[in-house]
This record gives C-alpha cells, structure tokens and sequence, in this order.
C-alpha cells in the first residue's frame, strides 16, 4: 500500500491568500494512498523541509507531494529532503498550486477546488512512481577539437594545460584559420600574426595535443564522455615524417597560377604548397585538384625529383582513424560573402572593387603588396577608396537579417590603416550605425574619424558603377537631410557579411547538434547556456556560432575548455535517471521508433537464447544518449518502451484521477 | 482567355498608348482583357503618406469588385497601382483585425485569393507561351531597360528576382530581338510624382539616367511605368536645360517594343503619341529570318 | 495453375523453399489458404478468382519462420504488405521467394526483392471505387450524421478481434488492448471501448496499412473498418507524400517530418 | 440554474507551455480556473490515447501546447507531436468526433498573457458548446467508474 505525505505550503501569503490550504490539506488526506497531510507557511524553509525529513521517518512514507510552487522552482530542493528523509527522491514530486493556481485566480471556492484537483493528480502520480536511479556514465578524458582557429587553438591550448589529452583536427594544411591572414587588430593595432604564430607553434609542440591537419571529422557516434569519431586524414601526398621542410618543391612547381586562399586570391600559388611562411605545420601538401600530376595522369613528377628527402608519394590515399574522446569544442569558424553576391555593387566584376579579408592582406606586412596599399586592376595606390560597412549584414532583401558584429570595427581598422599609409588620401565610410561597444572600441573609431580624419557618411549605398576609369559610388547622407552622395573612388572595399561556413549544415549534422536559419551554430541556450550544444559533451567556440571577434571567440574557447575540464574532473558522470527504457519481451524489433528520436539513443538490439542464436530483435535505449523527450514512447503501439519518470501508468493515472472525482 | 484588367488613371490618360499596346498585344495572343466595373483610384502618391486605412480601402475596393465579378488575375500594368494594389491585398492577407475594419467600410467582402499581375508577370505567364507564335519581328536595336523603383520592391509583394539588378525585362527584350545593354541606372529614381512640383529636380534625376543609357550605347529606353515614362519622355526640355546635353533616345513601353516585334503597325501601338519621335526606334525593326 | 504448380515443385527439388503458402479449392467455392511443406502437396495448388485473402499475415507465424525458406504467392496488396514488413525489419530471420500472377493472368516468380518493388511500382493500385464512394458519402454528412454512423456500425462490435488477426500490420506480440498495467481499454465490449479500439486501431495503422481491405471483409457483423485506415492513408499521401508498401525501405510519415508541415488548425 | 462551467485537462509540455503558464502566475494574469494542466517533458510524448481517455472519462475539453516550431527543447518532439495531431484530428474528424473541443496550440515560455488568453478563450469556447455527452452517453451504465486506470500500489 502506498502511503504518501502531502505537504501544502502557504509561501507566506502568496497560496494562503487565495487558496484555503487547511481545507486542501484535509481533502488531501483523505485522497487514496494519502497517509499522512499537513500544511505550513513555508515549506522550502529549513523547518519546512525538516517537516518532510520527520514525517517521512514518523509515517513510514512511501511518497511525497509537496503542493507549492512551481517545480522549476523547488523540485530539486525537495527532492534532496525527500532523499534525507531515506527514501528514493525521485518519489517526490511538486503540485504547481502558486503559479498555476494561487497566482492566476481571485479566492474562491473554485480556486481551492482547482487546488484539490492539482493535489490529486500529483498524489494518483507519485502512487506510481518508482525510485530511480541517477545514470552513471564512464568518461573518456580526451578532448576532440574541431577546427584550428584562434578558438580552436585557445581550447586545446587550456584544456591540453589542465592536464588532458586533446586531438586537434584542421581541414586546411595549417592551422591558424582567419586570424592569421590579419594584418593589425583592433582596437590595439598589433599584428595578427605576431600574437597568433607562437601559440600556434604551441600547439604542434604541446605533450597533451595530437594535431591532424589537412584532415576532416566524418563521423560522430556515442554521447557525452563517450564519443567515436572517425576522422578523415586527406592525402598530403608528402610524408611529413620524412619532409624537412626545405621549400624546394614548391619553389620547382611548374603550376603557378592557382589562386592563392590566403591571400583572399590577390596572388597565386603553386601546387605543391604551404599555405603560407610560418604555417605550422611547415610542411607542404598537393592540391591534387590543380596538380598536373593527378589532372593529366601522371604527367610532370617535378616535385618528386628535386625532394632529396624523398618525401614525395603521390600514391598515399585518404586513410580514416578511429578516436575515442569524451569531449568535442566545434570551432570550425566562418566564412565570407564575396564580392560577387553584389550585382549593384559591380558583381565581382569590376576588380577594384574588393572585400575585408583582400583588403587585410593588402595592408598585410606579408601580403601580396607588401603593405602597400594597391588597387588589383592596375597597383595603383588609390588616391579615393570607399568603404561600405553592412555590404549584406542587416538587409532583409539580402536575407541577411544579423548584423555581422565585427564589421564597424575592422573597417575603421582598415579607414586607419590606409590614412596612415597614405596621408594624403582621402577615406570615407558608409555606414548605418556605428556599433563600438567594446574595451577600447568606440575609442578607436573616434580616433579614425577625428585624428585620422576619415569621412564617415551615414546612409547606405544603392550603386557603384564605372565612369571615365573611376568607380562611382552613389549613396546618401542621411545626416544631411538625406542628400544623395557620389564619391568618384579608386577603390571600394566592402564589409561583406559573415556566414557560416558552406559545410556548416553538414557538419551539424555529423555531429548531431541543431543550427540556426542561417546554419551557425545553436547553443543549447541563448543566455544560461551559451556554449553548450543541445547534444551534451559538444560546445561551440568562435564564429561558427556567430559573428565573434577575436577577444570574444577567445572568451568563449575558454568557457568551452572548461566545460570539458569539468567534465573530465570525474571518472564518471551522472545523469537525470528520466530516460525510455525498452520492455524487449513486447517489442516487435520494427524499430520505427529509430527515426523518431533526435539523439539517435534508440539501437537494436539482438535477443539470444542460451546458446548465443539471435532469436529475435529488439529496440534499445541507449541511457547515455537518451534526453528524455518521451517522442518514441508516444509513438510505440504496444507501449513497448516507456519513460521513467513520465510512464504511461503515471500520466495515464493523473488523468483518470482528474476526471473520476466530482470537479 | 479572360483575365481582369485594372486600369488606373494613367492607362486612361496620359499614357494611353500603354493600355492600347498592352491590349494590342494581348489581342494578338488570344487572350481577352476584362476591366473591372466600377474601379476606383489606387490612391498612389498620395493615400498612404496620409491615411494608413484610405491606403489599403482605396486598392482593396478594386480588387473586392474584381472578386465580385469572379475574376481570378488581374494585370496592372501601371508600376504604382501595382504595387499598392499588391501592398494592399499582403495587409489584408495578414492582418485580421485590418481586414475586418476594411471590410465594414467597404461594405463588401474580401476573400485575397485573387491574383495580382504586373505586367512583366502577364508577359512572362501569358506571353511568353504565344511568343514563337506571334513574334515576327526583331527589334535590332540596343535598349535600355529601365524598371525604376516600384516594380522591384519591396520584396514581399515584387516577383522580381534581384531587386538591386533586375534582369525581368532583359529577358522580354530578347525575345523581341533587341540587344539589351549594361548600365548602372536600371532602378535609379526618376523623380515621379515630383515632375509637377519640383520639374527642375526630376530633369536632373532623369536626365542622369538617359546619360547613362546614352553612355552605355542605348538606341532606345524600355519602361513598364507611366510615371518613368512621363519624366523620361515629356521632361526633355528641362532636362536638356539641366543636363545641358540633348539626348533623343526614344522611350518606349514594354508592350509597345513587345507590339512591334509582332508586327503590329506603330500607329496601333501608339508610338505617334510619345513626346520624343520614336521613328529611329522603330526604323531599326527588322523582318525576323525564318 | 500447371504452370505455378511445376514451378513450385521446381523451387521445392532446388531446396530454394521448405514452405510454400498459397491458395487450394475450399470446401463449397472459392478458396482458402494452404501450406505445402513437400513436393507431393504441390498439386493443391490453385489459383482463381477468389484467391483474395492477403497470406503475407502467415509469415508472422513461428511455424512459417521456423519453415526459413519460404515461397508466398498473392496478389498486389500482399507483395505490398510484404515490402512494408521488409521496411518494418521483419523478415530478418527468413528467406522469401514470392509470386504473383499479373492483370494478364500471367505467372510471375520474382528474382529479388528489387523485381518486386519495381512490379508493386508499376502496378500501385488506388482505393476501389467502392471504398472512395463510401469515403466521400461518408465525408459529406454532417458531423453529428457521421458521429450517429460510427456509433450505431461501432455499437455492434463484439470485439473479436477478428480485423486484428486478419491484419499482417497487427504483429506486436502483446497489443496494447490487452496491456492491464496501465489497462488502456475497457475489456467488455461497450461502444465507448469499441470505439477507442478501432481508433487506436486505425492510428497505429495510418502510414502503415497497405489497404487490402481485410479487416473490413472480415468483419463478421460488417463494419467497414477499413475505410478508417484507407481515409488515413488519402490524408497521408495528400500531406506528406506517404506510400506504404511501395518499397523495401519505405520512409514512415509519422515518425518523420517536414519544419514547413501544415499547421493551420495549431494557434 | 448557474453557469455551466466545463472541465478542461491542458496537456503541456515542460519546456514552454508550462513555463509559459509559470510566467502567467509570475505576471498575475487573471483567467479562468476550469483548465487542469498536465505536465510531459515534450509534447511529442502526448500520447492520442491520452486524449481518448479524457474524454471518455469526463472531460469537456483538451488543451494541447507546446512549444513553437523550430523551438523544442529536444528540437523535433513538437514537429513528430504535430504530424501526430494533425492525422489524429482528421481520423476523429471523419469519425464524427467533435474537434471543436480539442485546441492545439504553441505558447512558448515567454507567451505568460498568451497562455491567460487561451484559457479563457477556450473555457468560453467550450461553455458554449455545452457538457460533452456524445462520448459519455456511449455506455450509460459504465459512466462513472473509478480510476481503472492503473494498478494501486
């Protein structure tokens, strides 16, 4: 027989005020299964929570309602003193009296009967919960990280300190990402790559990190502290055991025309490359897409011939390696929208007419111009140049609603950078807002504007077109009674927007982690969990979240990094016990319920006899993976799986309690 | 085939020759315009810088009377009456409370499932189709197409593609045989409904277009707007005064160019209404080789 | 008939099957389900007429799994229920051998699954004019018409179980109408239970049942059952595209779905 | 005679609608006090039987809510809840059942006055449509029986 404590609470007035709690208490206790019930002013008080520990002990409870707040508020509190009082704590569960009850009805006899009424299902409940456990998962300490950024770089750099091991994996030959093709940051002005090469080298030396570069997660099974990744080593095509790094090779390489990633196409490169002087590893691959060798079968073989180290293999495939680990931090960044996306902006076609990152390596010390800031079609150095902030970023008709976050900045960096270059240039700024909220920030942009006497035009620009070998910008000054504006430039550079990287959807999907319209990543909350993936064990640092700049994609590495150190600071972790649980004797092995479940908890399993025969098959709920949602049970014909803690006795008994009582 | 026809007051009016071409070529096709009874000003210009209710009634009584006589499209081939028509029935399709406010005034009911054409809508759903058919003709000359502002925005009620670059009407001009040219000024501002009150501001604005048109090696300018038209073709005084240059490219309809690929005369068409002589335009057509 | 009869003896000299389930003469006319477990047996064999019964039902049978190896022979609607069940990850532990004969009264013997697919493809059957007649009366009564229809068809229902037994969908071990903790449905056969039954019933089978119409003919007081299942399967088809028993691996409506799916009656 | 005032049973996810109802009680919003909330961890767990036995067992109407597309908390539970919804709604439909007492609605966490409004417009809804007999006058000897829902522990 069940015997089940009801604890009413008056949370001062906020319940007593509208209910009559004496009387709900004196109903209650003569509800089926009710052994003992009281009421008092505050429950989750220490006396309050004694009462329950005291009547437990004195009653013999088997269960316990405490009719109060709302569960999101108190049920771990309760719990707790449930478990003092020596029984399991998931017998205790929390009838919602003030926020659905009290607080949303004048007193009335209604109200206490609705009271009653909420009572009764929780009591018809806990009648059938059972004591759960929590699950205890074993945990991998090794971290994956994807993506080799400065985010990426900043979590293995923590995580690998804290004493873990970390396996870092960049689809690029070097890692480094984004940052390393900076010319100075904001709102410091030191360079990039000053700040970002030696823990890059940091990283290639570090006990704790395994590096795979040039390589790509393709698969992710498991859950938290227990992921199987299978990651896809692409073939370099250069043993890195036996290259020394001479740089022969690619000095030799006859393919000369590619144009070069690094610096945003403004130069080109060889086929056989690195990707740029002090890339780690400093060692090169072959684009076998561009490479004679493997374009024209097996004609040229120049590299080949000139590595004394004999390096060279160009028969070495793709080969695939198996990692266990029990944390992921996703920081495989951003990317771009091109010129090209601008018709009204000459469409990629006039050649002067170039993005941030072109622009960054022409101000780049080791860019293309050598720092001099030179127009692509001619070298010449821009006498006028534009710069058009929100080139796409907040522009509904673009289907770019965001804003871009780090746009405002860097094109006062890039105004800056060319004033100081050329003094007596001229620079002007379009722009719609000028959004500087950080250390430093609209400090810097006052700067460009009234020390470095930058033109900054509020308003937007409709059209840049060709005229007599000039670029004219027509646009608006909404400052000056929105009178139309043509700037006759030499150069104009475009804050394009940034997006998530084109493989970004199927990258969350190998993960199984959820991402927005736009496919940047989701955390698993907008405030209290912004790091944290809707999949546990996987975080997010950097922009494949959303537009970040340096210092924050560094913040947010950071926080990542210790989410897996916490999780690593135990042999095992536990989780809520309210998971499905498969009754395999019912089920019919259809496994329908597979394509049901977001986290892919459901496996099959095989049912044998003694003497090892698969007799049958079965579904299987993997608890490590499994959130509890209840979507498979709902869907099961016969009822085969069922979910703990919400089971088809409990929620079918609260209804039937509800209804079979006068109301 | 019977579709709905909203005129406007242009169509009625100044720019006659718009609606004679349109149902010119639509004759031709076989396909016959029916105007609404009763149709009222679209409010253009006007209503929606005045009363946001008179905005959305003054259009949405048109179209409850289109509903009335159980037409299901109607083409408006004016830009301006298009595009309040269309903002109209989005709000109405939208917002409940709107509806029903407009629809006690109007004393009707409004259903929205009628669908609204603007004319490069009807050329490419209705058209197109007939085209091998019926061109004969090809126009064998460099135009200009000029689309100004209303059609291609804003993005909910537009069927243009890229409202920034639009590339609709380049796509019927080829089909009538002419040479679309490159230019930047496709949906610059013509000044519009500032041609009476500020006749000197809408010389300069037009006048930068036909500049850039006249640059970029256009023989003639394609519109699909009466207003664009009026300022392009009426205003070339003022904008010779303005620009200081005298430019004599013609400007015609999108239906009128359209016509005469089909062989229809220029007269029907008519071209003999325009303010600039279109006869350089029309000199160009050529028969089209089998 | 001589034709599947020496086909079926060659299968059973080939070893290809232990087990063949087809139809022989019944006892005044027609026809009734067989199993021939030998050679000798083949001469039973026939086919007419009213070889109508959906035999994919008998390949839950333990008796028919322990066969391994078995031959069916049916008509569209059971090569139907047969790529459902495959889809269903049903028939792991046997190996089917399956034949038909087509429109033209010819004999087919399917090589593969995929040639089975391909024939259920090119011969997907729509609902009767029948079954679609009595859908659109039923569907243009007036909702209290419709309730008063179902309930006085539903009031005669003596619980038999019979639409169940007859279903080859219906396989769970344990069906849920007979689960007592928690018991789902009043085990005497009152409207209101009968009610509940053949609405969880038509449920579990919308995006599942292959509309053979079994559990209708079945039916010994004469509820046309099937048209619930039938009305589901227009719904499906019309809103997400469902076939059942089109292929092998058929995707299942209801436990996928589409982030733009209808959702005008939710406020 | 009074008013007649029905019972509705709200079945709710966690994660929004009975946040949402949460918020209402923390924002003081006054409504109706017919509703019963239910509380699953996500609307895809809602199982149609459930509904089934409400109404069997008395109940005048049912309130199901979730959270918005795009917005469940285990990302796709309310989308599987909905296609659920939408053929259970149409079997009971074409079955004659009156779907009038059944609103299926989204109220998301924040929406505290939007979940007041949808209790009281329900609540008036249902009023209006009466006590629900079609379903209890099915077996008028089995009407009233007690909580043969489960086993007692």
């Amino acid at each position: 027989m069940a015997r089940i404590g009801v604890f009413i609470c008056h949370c001062g007035e906020n319940i007593s005020a509208t209910v009559d709690v004496v009387k709900v208490a004196e109903v209650a206790s003569k509800m089926q299964g009710v052994a003992f019930s009281t009421e008092y002013k505050y429950m989750c008080s220490a006396p309050g929570q004694d009462k329950i520990v005291q009547a437990i002990k004195e009653h013999k409870l088997t269960g316990i309602v405490v009719a109060a707040c709302s569960p999101r508020m108190h049920e771990s509190t309760f719990r707790k003193a449930t478990a003092e009082g020596g029984i399991n704590p998931y017998l205790c569960e929390m009838a919602n009296i003030r926020e659905h009850c009290s607080w949303v009805h004048e007193r009335s006899e209604e109200t206490t009967e609705k009271a009653i009424d909420i009572v009764r299902t929780l009591v018809a409940k806990v009648r059938r919960n059972a004591p759960l456990f929590p699950i205890k998962v074993p945990v991998t300490k090794t971290a994956l990280v994807i993506g080799g950024g400065i985010a990426g770089i900043q979590a293995a750099l923590d995580i690998a300190n804290a004493g873990h091991k970390v396996i870092m994996v960049e689809k690029q030959p070097s890692i480094g990402g984004h940052m390393s093709q900076l010319s100075e940051t904001f709102p410091t002005l030191d360079c990039s790559q000053c700040i970002l090469t030696p823990r890059m080298v940091e990283v290639s030396q570090h006990p704790n990190i395994t590096l795979h570069t040039y390589a790509e997660v393709e698969s992710v099974s498991g859950f938290i502290g227990n992921f199987e990744v299978k990651i896809k080593m692409k073939a370099k095509s250069v043993d890195h055991v036996k290259c020394t790094g001479c740089g022969e090779c690619w000095q030799k390489c006859p393919s000369k025309k590619i144009p070069d990633e690094f610096n945003a196409g403004l130069s080109n490169r060889t086929a056989i490359y690195t990707p740029f002087p002090q890339a780690v590893p400093n060692k090169p691959v072959i684009d076998r897409a561009n490479c004679t060798w493997f374009t024209k079968g097996g004609k040229c073989g120049i590299c080949q011939k000139v590595c004394k180290a004999e390096a060279i293999d160009y028969t070495i495939q793709d080969t695939f390696i198996d990692v266990k680990v029990g944390a992921i931090v996703t920081a495989t960044g951003f990317d771009l929208k091109h010129t090209d996306f601008f018709p009204e902006y000459g469409y990629g076609e006039f050649k002067d007419v170039i993005d941030g990152m072109q622009f960054e390596r022409l101000a780049s010390a080791s860019g293309p111009t050598a720092g001099v800031i030179r127009r692509p079609s001619d070298g010449k150095v821009p006498e006028k140049i534009v710069f058009i902030a929100c080139a796409g970023s907040r522009d509904k008709a673009k289907g770019i609603e965001y804003c871009s976050k780090i746009c405002c900045m860097y094109t006062a960096k890039h105004a800056m950078l060319y004033k100081h270059k050329n003094h007596d240039g001229k620079a002007y700024v379009f722009y719609m807002d000028i959004r500087a909220a950080g250390k430093g920030y609209d400090e810097f942009v006052r700067r460009a504007i009234e020390d470095d006497h930058v033109e900054y035009i509020r308003g937007r620009v409709s059209k840049v077109y060709e005229h007599n070998g000039k670029l004219i910008v027509k646009g608006v000054d909404t400052l000056l009674n929105s009178t139309p504006v043509d700037i006759e430039a030499d150069m104009v550079v475009l804050a394009t927007a940034i997006v998530a990287n084109k493989d970004a959807e199927s990258v969350a999907q190998k993960m199984h982690i959820s991402y927005d319209k736009h496919h940047f990543f989701a955390e698993a909350h907008p405030k209290l969990k912004p790091v944290e993936t809707n999949t546990a064990g996987i975080m997010l640092a950097g922009a494949c979240q959303s537009a970040k700049d340096i210092p924050e994609s560094v913040s947010q590495a950071s926080a990542s990094a210790s989410k897996a150190i916490a999780l690593f600071s135990n042999n095992e972790m536990s989780r809520e016990p309210s998971v499905a649980a498969v009754n395999n004797t019912n089920c019919t092995g259809c496994l329908l319920c597979q394509d049901v479940c977001p986290y892919l908890a459901i496996e099959k399993e095989e049912i044998k006899d003694r003497a090892g025969n698969v007799l049958r098959y079965a579904a299987k709920v993997n608890s490590g993976l499994c959130q509890g949602c209840g979507t498979c049970v709902a869907m099961c014909r016969n009822k085969s799986i069922d979910l703990q803690g919400f089971s088809n006795e409990q929620m079918l008994g609260e209804v039937m309690s509800l209804l079979n009582k006068p109301f | 085939m019977k579709i709905g026809y909203y005129p406007g007051c242009s169509l009625e009016g100044t720019s006659k020759e718009y609606s004679d071409s349109l149902f010119a070529v639509a004759e031709k096709c076989g396909i016959t315009l029916e105007t609404i009874n009763d149709w009222n000003c679209c409010g253009a210009s006007a209503a929606h810088t005045l009363n946001h209710d008179l905005a959305i009634a003054l259009p949405a009584r048109s179209i409850a009377l289109a509903e009335k006589q159980g037409l299901t499209e109607i083409v408006i081939p004016c830009a301006a009456c298009y595009s309040r028509l269309s903002q109209s029935q989005l709000e109405m399709n939208s917002h409940f409370v709107t509806k029903s406010k407009i629809e006690s005034y109007l004393e009707m009911s409004f259903s929205g499932t009628i669908k609204l054409l603007s004319v490069i809508e009807f050329l490419e759903k209705y058209i197109f189709p007939e085209v091998d058919k019926h061109v004969v003709n090809k126009l064998n000359q460099k135009t200009a197409c000029y689309y100004g502002c209303l059609l291609v925005r804003p993005k909910e009620i537009s069927s243009i593609k890229r409202s920034e670059d639009p590339i609709e009407m380049e796509e019927v001009m080829k089909i009538a045989g002419a040479i679309p040219v490159k230019w930047a000024f496709k949906t610059e501002c013509c000044g519009a409904g500032f041609s009476v009150s500020k006749t000197d501001f809408v010389a300069k604005l037009s006048g930068k277009i036909l500049e850039n048109a006249a640059e970029n090696g256009a023989e003639s300018i394609i519109v699909a707007c009466p207003m664009c038209h009026m300022n392009l073709d009426m205003r070339r005084p003022n904008i010779k005064e303005q620009i200081k240059k005298d430019i004599n490219i013609p400007v015609l309809f999108i239906t009128q160019a359209l016509g005469l690929s089909m062989g229809i005369s220029a007269d029907k068409l008519g071209l003999n209404k325009h303010f600039v002589p279109t006869d350089t335009a029309v000199k160009c057509v050529i028969k089209k080789e089998a | 008939m001589e034709q599947l009869q020496n086909k079926v003896a060659e299968l059973f000299e080939k070893g290809t099957i232990s087990l063949m389930i087809g139809f022989q003469d019944g006892m005044s006319k027609g026809a009734v389900p067989c199993f021939v477990e030998s050679v000798e047996q083949v001469k039973l064999l026939i086919y007419n007429s009213y070889c109508k019964n959906n035999l994919a039902v008998y390949l839950h049978k333990p008796e028919v799994k322990q066969a391994k190896k078995v031959g069916i022979f049916g008509n569209v609607a059971t090569l139907r229920s047969i790529l459902q069940l495959l889809s269903e990850n049903q028939f792991w532990n046997i190996e089917l051998t399956v034949m038909t004969i087509n429109a033209n009264q010819e004999f087919i013997l399917f090589e593969s699954i995929a040639e089975v697919e391909k024939y259920v493809q090119a011969n997907f059957p729509q609902l009767t004019d029948e079954e679609k007649e009595l859908i659109e009366k039923i569907n243009t009564m007036s909702r209290q018409e419709r309730w008063e229809y179902w309930k006085d068809l539903f009031s005669t229902c003596i619980k038999c179980y019979a639409c169940r037994a007859v279903c080859p969908m219906c396989y769970c071990p344990q069906c849920t109408v007979e689960s007592n903790q928690p018991q789902w449905i009043k085990v005497s056969a009152q409207t209101s239970g009968n009610m509940e039954w053949h609405t969880m019933r038509a449920m579990h089978l919308a995006g599942r049942c292959i509309n053979c119409g079994e559990c209708g003919r079945i039916c010994p007081v004469g509820i046309p059952v099937h048209l619930l299942t039938a009305k589901m399967n227009l719904d499906l088809s019309k809103e997400f595209g469902s076939k059942t028993g089109y292929s092998a691996s058929n995707g299942y409506a209801l436990n996928s779905f589409n982030p733009n799916d209808k959702e005008g009656f939710i406020r | 005679m009074s008013q007649f005032e029905p019972k509705i049973v709200a079945f709710v996810c966690n994660w929004c609608t009975y946040a949402g109802a949460d918020l209402a009680g923390t924002s003081r919003a006054k409504y109706a006090t017919n509703v019963r909330i239910i509380r699953f961890p996500c609307t895809g767990r809602i199982d149609f039987m459930l509904l089934m036995k409400a109404f069997q067992n008395g109940s005048d109407g049912i309130i199901i809510s979730g959270c918005h597309p795009n917005d469940c908390h285990y990302t796709s539970g309310n989308f599987h809840a909905r296609r659920r919804w939408m053929v259970f709604r149409s079997l009971i439909e074409f079955m004659g059942f009156d779907t009038e007492r059944i609103t299926f609605s989204w109220v998301s966490a924040a929406e505290g006055a939007k979940w007041a409004d949808l209790v009281n417009e329900v609540t008036t809804k249902v009023r209006e449509l009466g006590p629900f007999t079609e379903f209890k006058n099915l077996d008028y000897n089995s009407f009233n029986q007690l909580d043969n829902g489960a086993i007692t522990k």
